[in-house]
């Protein structure tokens, strides 16, 4: 086995470690050589292994490269092991081909920053951490690389950590992801307890097999599986900033842009899409939870699209457009087309990077700013970014011949012919499907007032600014132009059957092995999905012309002059992170102060240990009060203490228990305590409570026949006969 | 007599004894009262032993003798020593160390 | 072999030579520094020389001490303390090496150094005694040094924390005592001879009532220092007054001997009341899980928010063991050092901040990453290690913890555990759970206002606030290397302290079993694999004929 | 009664010491200056230390001395060594503590011996005679000592508290041997009157009489609710014979309940039960112990603080005392180490007390003591480490002590509720004690400190924190020691 799989994480991860710790001794030259290297290199690696091993890799459940145990308690066994077939094969030269691009992009983009070789390292080690989460063979490895990427992104969403909305920025995605990250957590906690391993090929295959481990009801009649898959779903929806937790992509925004190009779009964010099919298997075992990831995924779909509508930033309507498209691939891997989403991940990789780099490359004209009202008529200024905007644009619009068309229509045709939810959810499918068509509607739309606001019509910046308008440099402009030939030509890999007349696309059938049976889609489905696919991103497009074009329009402002409230929540982006705030952060806050003042402050110290303290020290300040200093008080302390003591010890003891037994009317009484009597005492006992003693004597014990049953008060007495002092103890019996 | 008699009268001279020591105020007087618990207690050790028949209590007795008279001798050591200082042997007034 | 007499006195000469040496102040620090690292490579040997195939304990030295008391001085490591030794060792060094370790003060280092020194041979003693007198005078050995760092080079209100911390501790380790007797007396009562003897006396089962008695005496003083709410409370008090290197080793060291003593007395001495008890306890662990993280989301001052954040990460440790598998326990073990090597790491930085700025309040900090970038990044790996990040040391522990709890059921089932520890071990995990988001929450709030944002306020701008010196780095380095090791090859950790866990583990299933079998008794003896009492042998000490 | 030599030999300690006594008195009157006198004191401690070590070596086992008035036994000479190392350790922080004061009186040093040769009796005592002289013997030194600080208002009236409440008790003591006497039908030695005692229980005048008797003696050892003599006449004294009062006396009085409750009262019947002393002096311990260390909380004097200090401990000494009534294994021996703990301890503790007054600055104030780390670091740690012995915590005599006579209690299921008690107590104990380790340590000094040189003193402090020290970590040569008094015939 090819032990050259490890070396494809660590190399970026060497490098990260080399940079942090040596970075800023070197030239920025030095800084990205090593940096770019490095991912290079592992593009280059994983480039050789893919290729020199795929026959075997698309067949096979891939190469697996074993490094050693990582941790092994009782039944637990993780290895740290490293495995490449079809899936994390493709997705791995994805991050590293296009976090390659990204990183030769930064070299320009970031040129005149000051903490160069700090987000190098950050971006090596987001690298490493991205393909560890790709090649992990199991999950407690694939989470470590899960953490590793919410790690990087926190750290390089806050990269400016000067600005204090940055760093929230930052925060806000790492705390959001942890959201995820806890259902993750539980997710393999119950495969653990189900299946006993957390090894994905295991799994997978358990899966398939359909073991009853998994199939066994759990909570609330549903089956292992399902709650399994509904926790890791979790994990993604955080990742992949589904609703409800999406609220955090936007805000990273306040990274550099390659961030968002590399993290944002390109790689992390499609993670959960990544695990989702990766565990493909366990969902298709719970028809209810693909419903539920299918079902979160479009109408993720729709609601990112229908708030991309009313962003201004730059990057805000492609956060939203991300989210959106997250929300299709989704859809793809929750209809059991788990290839459809992989293929439009891979597309999406390259159109969505492309249009980030295309964003980075404007603000790096317009002088960091990305507000697109201040923007129009940049084709000019800058036409290699436009071009491949261009490009990019169309390939998201699901424009035909671009890549984004045929990996969109993989996933509608996807849902429309689906029967993995079985005879009682099978309206799923087509609903979603549909769900589908109106985002892409949405899609093209948003994409198209985003391209008409910034690149057609008037400059509307500044003068300042448009005195400085200009094309990035080739280290920019290069990648841009690699990206935007992927988002013209990635498609090919996904060409549907209709139009390759072959068996299945290819990308379908690379995965078949890793993936599992995909829905058959009819060829007449595809048609119809295409053309009306087609249609719509048409329809799309020329409806923002007609709204847009060339700048804001009549009929724009007509809509937002008619539906003044809707345009608002839109633009207010539905006012959800105010809602969290004060549904979900204010409470808690509110509790845990509460908690710290009346629990800690009050409950715990003020009364729990005050009060202890104030009663040992008023009982220590009474204690002084009786020491008066008088010695015949003193005496008389003497004097009366003595008597009290002759009083007490003259006195019988009443015994610690007091043994009853009843049997039908008889009583018998028993104060002996199992132990040798010291004292020379008398006891008399009056059983009917006629104050006559009915038993006297020296026994300690007594019994008594009752002659009616009832309920009677027992007097025991017992006499010291030395001093002749006395004690009575009364208890009552009922006699049944 | 018969010997509870004897010591009949010799509890109650000490709980007079004991009454003076708690009641009165002079020091002089706290201090015959001690005697007086002292005597009563010689009286009923005396009385015992005639009783008994046994000289150890006549011998224990003089040894309380002793031990009254010694004790006599101290307490009014330290009675001068306390009026040197205060200029008073009453009891009332000697209250400097308390709390 | 090693012996690990040399281990305890190796520090307590260092404290007698500084004591004596006549050179004063100036020298007594690096003699310190040099007792402590000469103890640490002895428990650095104690590690090479441990053989992880024995399950009891190794290394022992065995000395009578008074024997007609059955007072032993009986010392020996095994896979659960062996760790711990060295986390002690490791981290007093690291605290007499960081020039921050008395806070502000600047004098009376040779009494610091003393206190330090006698601290850590009670530390020691503590974990490597396996004669229970010998743990009761260790234990206790390590109030009083302590109470000198809180009181002497501590803040404000010192004088209040400090003897909170006493008052706290003792509360506990005085009703312990009483337990501790009562124990000696029955396990007398039992065998015939006067023993101190770990091992016997985890032969002994109670009657059920001084049983429950006994154990809550324990379970008092253990939980206490964990500590487990609602017996928190000193904690952040004497974090808070403590100076840095007292918080240091008062989180990193002290409170694990809670969560120590837990697991090697309190569970194997009283099963049975263990296990009844265990729901309460479980409750609680993870009550302050959950409310010493949200607790700590709202703290101003720095130092009292890692106290309560270390409230929450040692209730992993408490549920970890309550769930007695290996899983659990193993990862409770290891949640302890991880624990030991994240606050102590963040400890220090506050005490570096401290030291820069002289507040500890978040509100005054803001934008340090631009004057102190390695301290930056040093700060954010024991953030991150705090926040159980995977590849970092927290997360393991955490993870076999949550696993372990979750699993339990299965686990208890598989085992023969006689009976469940207590009900819903996997809605506890899922509880137990959200302290992995609120850590996040808590502690990059925290990193977020110490170290981003603009470097707007004057005093953070003053030259006074510069980055790490060359100790400061190199007791950073060691931290950061030892999380980053722990989080990703835990495997060695783990391996040496499986068979004690699995020995602990499986006399504990047999003695409750025996427990439950048997429900009313007298105190006995029971003795894994032959039932009936042993008879005793020869009575260790009996008075001297005169 | 004959007199035979080798009942002079034996008892020679106590001969010794009560002549050097007597020696020491005509020697003041007669030399020149204090000095004579107090080398012949001490002398004749060393020599009698010697002659107790010689018949400790010598004979095995005990012998009854003058008709059984008083016995040399492995447990009275043991206490005998405690005792006559207090007297010493007294003599040796006295001398320059009354001369830094002004008030050298040759005759104190006499005083000290004779109150040490009463204490001696007392423990030796097998009978109420000998009992009743040792004990008063110790009593009127004790008197005169505290009141020997003439100019001292509070000397004064301390010992005339002290003087009234010990004749008071006296009397009971007195008429408790009456009562006895004749109910027993004419005893007075301890083994006659265990011989009797079954039979006498029954009689509620030798019940009476036994409780007088024992109130005579728990009086000594400043027992609630006898107690209260003991503030005013510690702080008044002074702080050498606080010192003395505090171990040597205790001691002796502790060594003597031990052998009339071991002995005279040991009877079952006479222990046990409703009206036995267990009970009885249960009860009183959890009182002693509870009201001395409340009491002591607030206290800002800190001789008066360790009054009640003293106070609180002879409820934990009285815990063995009843264990010793349970027949368990050990009260004896955990009494004894104990004893010597808390003797050291306290021994040492008053000679800081001593050693911090000055003539015109007495220093008696907890806060008086502020900073006494930085400008005297080394008394400052010994004061730490008998305070921790005084708290109970270990490495420490007086932990250890606890920790034996705790043993003891435990093994009776009835006495558990008083160790659990008396551990508590310890926990409120520990605050008090901390409060001048907080002075010390904690407070920046309020005043200069001038040292006051005495080699004695020194020596004192010394050699009871290595004893303290000792007896916490190597304690099994004292275990020993006092387990050879196991083995005795009463």
């Amino acid at each position: 086995m090819p032990s050259e799989l490890r070396m494809i994480p660590l190399l970026p991860l060497l490098s990260a470690a080399y940079l942090i710790l040596f970075g800023r001794r070197h030239s920025r030259e030095s800084v990205h050589r090593i940096a770019c290297l490095a991912v290079g290199a592992a593009f280059l690696v994983s480039a050789d292994v893919f290729f020199f091993w795929f026959p075997i890799l698309y067949q096979s459940n891939g190469l697996t490269d074993l490094v050693g145990t990582w941790l092994a308690s009782g039944d637990l066994q993780v290895d740290l092991a490293l495995r490449m077939d079809a899936l994390s094969g493709l997705m791995c030269l994805m991050v590293t081909f296009v976090g390659t691009l990204i990183h030769i992009y930064s070299t320009g983009y970031l040129a005149h920053e000051q903490d160069y070789a700090r987000f190098f390292a950050y971006l090596n080690l987001f690298c490493g951490a991205m393909l560890l989460l790709v090649l992990g063979d199991s999950l407690p490895v694939m989470f470590v690389g899960w953490e590793g990427v919410g790690l990087c992104s926190y750290l390089l969403i806050g990269f400016w950590y000067g600005e204090a909305a940055n760093a929230s920025a930052g925060k806000k995605a790492f705390i959001t992801n942890r959201v995820g990250d806890l259902g993750f957590l539980i997710g393999m906690f119950l495969l653990f307890r189900a299946v006993g391993t957390l090894d994905i090929p295991v799994l997978v295959d358990t899966a398939r097999a359909g073991s009853p481990s998994l199939t066994a009801a759990l909570w609330w009649g549903q089956p292992v599986a399902f709650w399994a898959a509904l926790f890791l779903f979790m994990g993604a929806v955080g990742k992949s900033a589904q609703i409800p937790l999406y609220v955090w992509l936007p805000d990273a925004m306040a990274g550099p842009t390659p961030v968002s190009a590399l993290i944002h779009a390109a790689t992390m964010v499609t993670a959960g899409v990544y695990m989702v099919a990766r565990l493909g298997a366990l969902y298709l075992l719970a028809p209810v939870a693909l419903a539920i990831v299918a079902g979160v995924g479009a109408l993720t779909a729709l609601f990112a699209a229908v708030i991309a509508l009313g962003q201004n930033d730059f990057k805000k309507v492609l956060a939203y457009s991300t989210i959106s498209q997250l929300g299709f691939m989704f859809v793809g891997v929750g209809t059991g087309n788990f290839a459809g989403g992989i293929f439009h991940l891979f597309t999406h990789a390259f159109f969505k990077a492309g249009l980030f780099l295309c964003a980075g490359s404007v603000m790096h004209a317009m002088a960091g700013s990305g507000d697109i009202t201040r923007m129009g008529g940049l084709a000019q200024k800058l036409p290699f970014t436009t071009w491949v905007f261009r490009v990019c644009w169309l390939a998201i619009c699901g424009v035909p011949i671009f890549s984004g068309f045929f990996s969109k229509d993989a996933i509608v045709a996807g849902a429309f012919a689906t029967e993995v939810f079985g005879p009682r959810l099978h309206w799923v499918g087509p609903t979603l499907g549909a769900g589908l068509l109106v985002a892409a509607l949405g899609t093209a739309f948003y994409m198209s007032r985003l391209y008409c606001l910034v690149f057609t019509g008037e400059c509307r910046a500044d003068l300042d600014t448009r005195a400085h308008l200009h094309e990035s440099p080739f280290a920019m402009v290069g990648p841009l132009l690699v990206l935007g030939l992927g988002a013209l030509l990635a498609g090919v890999m996904g060409l549907p059957p209709a139009l390759s007349r072959s068996h299945g696309d290819l990308i379908g059938r690379w995965l078949a092995t890793a993936l599992g049976r995909q829905p058959e889609v009819s060829r007449a489905l595809q048609w119809r999905v295409m053309a009306t696919s087609a249609l719509i991103a048409l329809a799309g497009i020329g409806l923002a012309w007609r709204f847009f074009g060339g700048g804001v329009r009549e009929p724009a402002r007509r809509f937002t002059a008619a539906w003044p409230h809707f345009t608002a929540a839109v633009r207010g982006k539905f006012f959800i992170d105010e809602i969290y705030d004060w549904l979900v952060v204010r409470p808690l806050r509110g509790l845990s102060r509460v908690f710290f003042l009346v629990v800690d402050r009050i409950l715990i110290d003020k009364l729990l240990v005050g009060g202890w303290t104030v009663l040992v020290d008023t009982a220590g300040r009474l204690l002084r009060l009786v020491q008066v200093g008088d010695v015949q008080r003193y005496l008389a302390i003497f004097a009366i203490g003595l008597a009290a003591l002759v009083y007490v010890m003259a006195r019988p003891v009443a015994p610690s228990e007091v043994k009853v037994r009843i049997e039908g009317r008889s009583a018998t009484v028993d104060l002996t305590e199992g132990k040798a009597a010291v004292d020379k005492l008398e006891y008399g006992f009056d059983f009917d409570g006629d104050g006559r003693e009915d038993r006297v004597g020296a026994a300690a014990n007594a019994n008594w026949l009752y002659p009616r049953p009832g309920h009677y008060q027992l007097r025991i007495r017992i006499k010291d006969p030395r001093w002749n002092t006395s004690r009575t103890i009364a208890r009552t019996i009922d006699i049944p | 007599m018969p010997t509870y008699a004897y010591i009949l009268v010799s509890l109650a001279l000490f709980f007079v004894g004991a009454a003076g020591v708690l009641l009165r105020r002079n020091v002089l007087i706290v201090l015959m009262s001690v005697e007086m618990q002292l005597a009563a207690g010689t009286l009923a050790l005396l009385s015992f032993s005639r009783a008994l028949g046994d000289q150890k209590g006549h011998v224990f007795a003089f040894f309380v003798m002793a031990l009254a008279a010694a004790e006599a001798a101290v307490g009014l050591a330290i009675v001068v020593s306390v009026f040197r200082t205060r200029r008073t042997a009453s009891l009332d007034e000697v209250n400097g160390l308390k709390g | 072999m090693t012996d690990l007499t040399l281990t305890l006195l190796v520090p307590l000469l260092g404290a007698i030579l500084v004591m004596v040496a006549p050179w004063g102040e100036r020298t007594s620090r690096p003699i310190g520094i040099v007792a402590a690292l000469v103890s640490l490579g002895q428990s650095l040997f104690i590690v090479r020389d441990f053989d992880k195939s024995i399950g009891a304990f190794q290394m022992a030295v065995d000395r009578p001490w008074v024997p007609s008391l059955g007072i032993r001085f009986h010392l020996g490591v095994d896979g659960i303390s062996l760790w711990l030794v060295l986390l002690t060792t490791l981290m007093v060094f690291l605290t007499l090496l960081s020039p921050q370790a008395m806070g502000l003060h600047k004098t009376r280092s040779r009494e610091f150094t003393v206190a330090i020194l006698v601290l850590e041979a009670g530390m020691l003693g503590t974990f490597l005694a396996v004669d229970l007198f010998a743990f009761y005078v260790f234990w206790e050995l390590m109030l009083i040094p302590m109470y000198f760092i809180i009181g002497i080079w501590g803040g404000e209100r010192r004088l209040y924390a400090a003897i909170k911390f006493v008052i706290f501790t003792l509360v506990g380790s005085l009703l312990m005592l009483a337990a501790i007797l009562y124990l000696y007396a029955q396990v007398h009562a039992v065998t015939g001879q006067w023993t101190f003897d770990y091992a016997t006396w985890a032969t002994i089962t109670l009657p059920r009532g001084p049983e429950l008695l006994c154990f809550l005496a324990f379970t008092l003083a253990f939980m206490i220092k964990v500590p487990l709410v609602p017996l928190h409370t000193w904690l952040p008090d004497a974090h808070v007054e403590a100076p840095t290197g007292g918080s240091v080793i008062l989180a990193a060291v002290l409170l694990k001997f809670g969560a120590y003593g837990f697991l090697r007395f309190a569970l194997p001495f009283f099963p049975l009341a263990a296990q009844q008890t265990a729901p309460i306890i479980a409750w609680l662990a993870v009550a302050g899980i959950i409310f010493g993280a949200l607790m700590a989301w709202v703290q101003d001052d720095v130092k009292k928010l890692v106290a309560y954040s270390s409230v929450s990460h040692l209730g992993f440790v408490v549920l970890g063991i309550l769930v007695l598998s290996q899983k659990g326990i193993q990862g409770g073990i290891f949640q302890m050092l991880a624990h030991g090597i994240s606050t102590g790491g963040l400890f220090l930085a506050v005490g570096i901040l401290y030291d820069r700025r002289h507040t500890r309040r978040l509100s005054d900090f803001g934008g340090l990453w631009k004057p102190m970038p390695v301290f930056g990044a040093c700060f954010l790996v024991m953030v991150l290690a705090s926040a159980g990040l995977p590849g970092l040391c927290g997360f393991v522990g955490e993870f076999l913890v949550l696993l372990g709890t979750f699993t339990a059921g299965k686990d208890w089932q598989a085992s023969g555990l006689a009976a469940p520890m207590f009900a819903h071990p996997a809605l506890l995990a899922g509880l137990a759970a959200f302290a992995v988001i609120l850590a996040a929450v808590y502690l990059l709030t925290t990193y977020q206002r110490v170290m981003f944002g603009p470097l707007d306020k004057p005093e953070n701008r003053d030259p006074q606030v510069r980055d790490l010196g060359l100790r400061e780095r190199l007791v950073f380095a060691v931290l950061v290397l030892t999380a980053l090791v722990m989080g990703m090859a835990p495997q060695p950790i783990l391996d040496r302290t499986a068979a004690s866990v699995q020995e602990l583990t499986a006399n504990y299933r047999f003695r409750l079993a025996e427990a439950r079998a048997n429900p009313i008794g007298p105190a006995r003896r029971v003795v894994a694999g032959k039932p009936s009492a042993r008879p005793a042998s020869a009575p260790a000490g009996t008075a001297r004929p005169f | 009664m004959t007199i035979a030599a080798a009942q002079i030999v034996a008892l020679s300690p106590l001969l010794m010491i009560t002549g050097v006594g007597c020696l020491a008195l005509l020697l003041d009157t007669m030399a020149k200056g204090r000095a004579p006198a107090l080398w012949l004191a001490q002398l004749g401690c060393v020599a009698a230390l010697l002659a107790v070590a010689n018949q400790w070596m010598g004979s095995g086992s005990s012998q009854p001395i003058w008709s059984g008035m008083l016995i040399v036994d492995r447990m009275a000479l043991f206490l005998d060594g405690v005792l006559i190392i207090a007297a010493l350790a007294t003599l040796l922080v006295a001398a320059p503590f009354m001369r830094e004061h002004e008030f050298e009186h040759g005759e104190h040093y006499a005083l000290v011996l004779f109150a040490t040769a009463g204490g001696m009796t007392v423990v030796h005592a097998t009978h109420l005679l000998s009992l009743l002289i040792g004990i008063e013997t110790m009593s009127l030194a004790a008197y005169l000592l505290v009141a020997s600080w003439r100019r001292q208002p509070a000397g004064a009236e301390g010992a005339l508290k002290y003087l009234l409440l010990g004749a008071f008790a006296a009397g009971f003591l007195v008429y408790g041997t009456a009562l006895v006497y004749g109910t027993t039908g004419g005893e007075m030695s301890y083994a006659g009157i265990a011989a009797r005692a079954a039979r006498a229980a029954d009689n509620p005048l030798f019940i009476m009489g036994a409780y007088f008797l024992l109130t005579g003696m728990l009086f000594k050892i400043a027992a609630v609710p006898f107690h209260m003599w003991a503030p005013d006449a510690y702080e008044g004294a002074p702080t050498p014979v606080t010192g003395l009062m505090a171990s040597g006396i205790k001691v002796a009085a502790v060594g003597g309940l031990v052998r009339l409750l071991g002995s005279a009262f040991a009877n079952p019947g006479l222990a046990l039960g409703h009206a036995g002393w267990v009970r009885v002096l249960g009860g009183i311990a959890f009182a002693t112990m509870t009201w001395g260390n409340l009491a002591a909380l607030r206290q800002e004097n800190v001789k008066r603080m360790l009054a009640y200090s003293s106070i609180a401990h002879a409820g934990y000494l009285m815990i063995g005392l009843v264990a010793l009534g349970q027949k368990v294994d050990g009260a004896q021996p955990a009494l004894l180490v104990y004893l010597a703990a808390y003797a050291a301890t306290t021994l040492g503790v008053f000679t800081v007390v001593a050693w911090v007054g000055r003539r015109d600055d007495e220093r008696l104030l907890i806060r008086d003591w502020a900073g006494m780390a930085r400008t005297r670091p080394a008394v400052a740690l010994a004061m730490t480490v008998l305070l921790l012995s005084l708290a109970g915590v270990p490495p420490t005599g007086g932990f250890f002590g606890k920790f034996y006579v705790f043993r003891a209690a435990m093994q009776s299921p009835d006495l558990a509720w008083l160790v659990v008690a008396a551990v508590l107590n310890s926990l409120v104990s520990v605050y008090y004690y901390l409060r001048i380790v907080v002075a010390m340590y904690f407070r920046d000094p309020v005043r200069p400190w001038q040292p006051f040189p005495s080699v004695g003193m020194a020596i004192v402090l010394f050699v009871t924190v290595v004893v303290v020290l000792a007896l916490g970590v190597v304690p099994r040569p004292v275990v020993e020691l006092a387990a050879g008094g196991l083995v005795t015939h009463w």
